[in-house]
């Protein structure tokens, strides 16, 4: 789940990590109000979960109140990457000298988190990584040990930090890990982190991600959703993982591996998957939802249901499903596999439920269902 | 690797509802399960097999070789701990949905202490016709069969999907390692092939991975030196792009964990990759039988 | 620093560790109101940081709030160990069918945590350790490690605990070594941990000791003043560690080592010392308030300073203690003896301020200062 | 044991007013300071000795035998990991007031590493005429002279008026330890009578104790095999017996702790326990001469 950039400088500060002066606004009155407070040119910055907000026009700057009045009208209501712009963080802009970029992350290839150090940060960060890699040093950690203030100096002195800044930048690093481990995230990120010309170092904008596995024990932070369509919103509020694509046949698969492997066998028989819709570990009593879900996307032509029992009782699973299906009684063309633990009871639910003949067979099942998707 | 016939087993969390199932399936299929641990247990016993409050009670009993777990995610941490603590090497993590930071803790405190983790969110290991360790269903003869085929798998149900197609194309399997489908695990794709390479009885290797992280671009620089042939599956060749971490996960990973850049590598190594789970066997049969 | 019994239930509750219901009281008032809110009988706990509270009728029980108001008053105003007693824990009265005593503190032998458990709690304790120590299960910890349910259940089980007991225990434990160590403490104790007839589990008393070292960033703790008399209290909230003894022959050393050897050395001459006064670490210059709190107490017949300066430099400490007695003109007889680093300015600063040749031997200025002081 | 003539000694810390006050000192009595660690000053030096901004940098340089610490009580504990994990094997921890959960996780560490501490809130090391790492006026010729007798002290400025007895007696020191007056100390009373039992140069020992904890009453036991005279002295004979900590110190410490425990024990063990300082010459000249 990710934070908002107000809800992430909100625990920067909480951690002793110095962020602008700011407020959050939901209208213009309430940035106009903000801006005066904070008395001096404001940065306004539109409050969404996308990526490239700056380059879509999702940050702009006032001198006054009366024009962060203006600003703010013009920008609430505005859209980015499709999100509607809900909320502005209203913030004294800052006279940076340096931007900087520091973060943590998991490294999946090292298996352990690392921090991340780039002393040119800012929004071509990925294009130095790319070209300079040199620039950016990524220092592995050893969870059970930490990561406390020396390994950032080592860090940030071989990124030629130096002298007060070295130091300066190393108390925040700490600092940002303990809030990388603390929140169970698996990012934070600052960037830019900003060099003033104060010579005061802040966090000029925040990313974080907290690791989905962990939500049920972090229980101060914010209940944020996702961005999606309204069927992947109503998956998630659900707790389904749901994503839309736009084909036409529906899968319902178990397991993640073999709904990505499914789709990909419609794809090479000439199909075109609607959607993936993991429906494994205990959430087979959701089959009902999920298929719900799954089967209201517009203009499907065939359901593809395919299952393999392995540590999961295909019995079970199509219980499940062929109940749904009863209940729910699409007007497409269905094909089911089933292979694994009992699968004979599974067959003969689906047999007597469904009055349909299961495959055994998964590629000779997906050319059916392709053919008979695109029959007519 | 995971798992001998003689091994001695120990199942921790034995007494709960999956705990007591899987317990039956291993004893049925002959794994040497020699001891359980639930806290406010000891002195029970399970089907026979002994109870105790704690690993360590387990173990003074007379050494565990492999310890399996059946314990909530959000105690898997702590279960590894103890497992490591008390001295086994090698520890099965089934349970889906770990924190990936207690994933993290639980590799870094295996490595100090020289303990070898599977999963978290792994089925275990089978060697067919000997041993199954974890949750898989070993007792489908169409699906596991003894033979000289190494299977790895980052999934369960695909995994599994693949030795029924390993099977149908004559073959049998030396050993059949699901490694799990988190983003950071303790045995490795790469771990994996390492293993293969060694054990004699392995004549080829299915790989069966999807997109997302780098340990299929990593295992592909060993294909070369393993000198054995490697079919590989990797799924979510159609799927849209997972989410990306910020500009950290472009920086650490760059360009890789695309399924595209995965069967690029593979390829490119010598690795065999197959479009859909059919042609593995397709795939296996020609380098088997040439 | 010690916290009293309700502070540290406020930080049981805190962390999940079952304690009584109950509330503070200041007043018969407020006792019987608590009484009343509680709705049963009630235990009247004297909150004072003394040790034997028990015996000395500082627990009381009321079965009515009537009653309550008159034990209350009754107990108020009384003192315990010569602490008057200001504050009433007012608690449900629990139907205890067992007692445990579960602790956590520091070995200084092993120089690690130990967790302590012992099957009988209560007043005996110390009793049971004494006569039958195999009782007690005592489990060194490694800190860097920590201590986990499972290492309590082992432990427990050593201690003869079964089933719900056991686990039901194993959890607390594991929350009461998360205060300990994120408090700083130096022990944590639980005794009893009452077993309830409801086999309900709760910590019926409750100690907790705060490393001194560590208070400055305890923030969130109270700040308790150490019983002691007037002249250590005062020395307690100037910082000094000052401990009023029945002798007449006031001593100031440097050091905590040369300080007891000093006293000792005094004995061994035939004096009496009169008290242990610290001006270690950086505490030189605070030398003028050291000796006027030791200069207070009644009866002094001589002043004994003795110095060896080893890290820290004589002159430096001869400048604190000659300004200080050029003020405070005692008029008593003062023997100084001065060795180690500079000192040779230290003694001549003696004699100019003070008009007194320093010794530098210790032994012989020590008879000299017990000849003086008993002269008369 | 913690120093010798040539090691190569870092001081973290270095630049500040008291490291670079002990700095001069260190190097006037000839130790082999070869670098000195202060974050955001690497690159300067210190009284010509090269300053780098982490004990890992330092150490890359050209390796480091001990390390000692001038930085504040609250930071030690970070101070002691950054030398444990650069690898250095013997560091001196200067601070008095460290909390002791930290000294307990330093201590816990360095046992993991194989690191060894001495401290915290000890005075270091005087090796008289060779070395001297830490805080200690060796440049006082009628407290510190090489000679035979090893000096093992809790207290800095009771351990250096004894070394003033040991001279006066007419005795130099093989060896000067201050092992420091905190609860939980990395080098214990008992581990320094071990080093002195193997030390050649070192004839006779004068340990310097305390009431309060166990150290002395371990120490006696090792009298007997340490095959060299023990001199002690307990101060806190006459004080007030320290505050109790709860039931808890009852029960680990039992009646140990009191200095009249700790003579007794000590007596018994074959040790001459002084009742004063000046004793300490008496004991030790009949010890030596006979």
């Amino acid at each position: 789940m990710r934070l908002y950039e107000f809800q992430a400088k909100q625990i920067f500060a909480a951690n002793g990590i110095p962020v602008p002066e700011g407020a959050i606004a939901s209208s213009p009155d309430e940035a106009t109000a903000a801006a005066s407070k904070i008395g001096k040119s404001v940065a306004l910055k539109a409050q969404v979960l996308a990526g490239s907000r700056g380059k879509a026009g999702g940050v702009r700057f006032a001198d006054t109140p009366a024009t962060a009045f203006d600003i703010s009208q013009a920008m609430f209501g505005t859209s980015i990457d499709g999100l509607g712009v809900r909320q502005l963080l209203v913030e004294e802009k800052l006279a940076i000298s340096r931007e900087l970029y520091l973060g943590f992350a998991m490294d999946r290839s090292r298996q352990c988190p690392v921090a991340i150090f780039c002393p040119t940060g800012g929004m071509e960060i990925e294009e130095i990584a790319r070209t300079a890699p040199d620039q950016v040093v990524v220092c592995p950690i050893d969870s059970s040990n930490g990561f406390y203030a020396y390994h950032a100096i080592g860090m940030l002195a071989r990124g030629g930090l130096r002298q007060k800044q070295l130091t300066t930048v190393a108390g925040l690093a700490a600092k940002l890990y303990r809030v990388y481990r603390d929140l169970d995230a698996e990012l934070v990120e600052i960037n830019p982190l900003a060099v003033c010309e104060s010579s005061e170092i802040v966090a000029a904008d925040g990313r974080i991600a907290i690791d989905d596995n962990a939500l049920s024990r972090q229980k101060d932070l914010p209940k944020n959703v996702m961005p999606g369509t309204p069927l992947e919103t109503e998956a998630q509020e659900a707790g389904l993982t749901y994503v839309e694509l736009d084909g036409d046949i529906c899968v319902l698969a178990n397991g993640a591996g073999l709904t990505l492997a499914t789709m990909d066998l419609i794809s090479a028989c000439g199909g075109r998957p609607a959607n993936f819709i993991e429906v494994g570990g205990g959430a087979y009593v959701k089959a009902r939802r999920a298929l719900q879900i799954a089967l209201a996307h517009e203009g499907l032509k065939a359901l593809f249901v395919n299952v393999f029992g392995a540590f999961a009782r295909t019995d079970v699973i199509a219980d499940g499903f062929t109940t749904a299906l009863a209940e729910l009684k699409p007007s497409l063309p269905i094909v089911v596999c089933i292979r694994g633990t009992e699968e004979e009871a599974a067959r003969e639910l689906v047999r007597q439920r469904l009055g349909i003949i299961s495959h055994t067979e998964m590629e000779e099942a997906a050319r059916e269902v392709v053919a008979r998707a695109y029959a007519s | 690797m995971f798992a001998r016939k003689n091994d001695r087993v120990l199942v921790q969390g034995v007494t709960g509802k999956e705990g007591m199932y899987w317990l039956e399936r291993m004893l049925q299929y002959g794994t040497n399960v020699v001891a359980g641990v639930t806290p406010g247990k000891g002195g029970d016993t399970a089907l026979g097999v002994p109870v105790y409050d704690t690993v360590q009670a387990a173990v003074e009993r007379g050494g565990v070789d492999v310890s399996v777990q059946f314990v909530p995610p959000l105690l898997a941490k702590e279960a590894t701990f103890e497992a490591i603590e008390a001295g086994i090497k090698r520890i099965i993590v089934l349970a889906d949905g770990v924190p990936v930071h207690d994933s993290m803790l639980m590799l870094a405190k295996a490595r100090h202490q020289g303990a070898h983790i599977l999963g978290p969110n792994c089925p275990g290991v089978v060697v067919p016709g000997e041993t199954m360790v974890g949750i898989l269903p070993c007792w489908l003869p169409h699906v596991f069969k003894p033979g000289t085929v190494g299977v790895v798998s980052r999934s369960g149900s695909l995994g599994t999907a693949i030795c029924y197609q390993v099977v149908k194309a004559g073959f049998g399997q030396s050993e059949v390692i699901g490694i799990g489908g988190d983003p950071v695990v303790g045995t490795t794709t790469l771990d994996a092939l390492r293993f293969y390479a060694r054990d004699e009885k392995t004549r080829a290797v299915v790989m069966v991975g999807e997109l997302g992280g780098t340990m299929e671009e990593d295992a592909a620089a060993f294909v070369p030196e393993l000198g054995k042939p490697v079919i590989a599956l990797i799924a979510g060749r159609m799927a849209p792009q997972g989410k990306r971490m910020g500009h950290a996960g472009a920086i650490i990973q760059g360009d890789r964990g695309s399924a595209r850049s995965k069967i690029e590598l593979l390829e490119a190594s010598g690795a065999a990759v197959a479009r859909t789970p059919d042609e593995v066997g397709v795939l296996l049969r020609r380098a088997m039988v040439g």
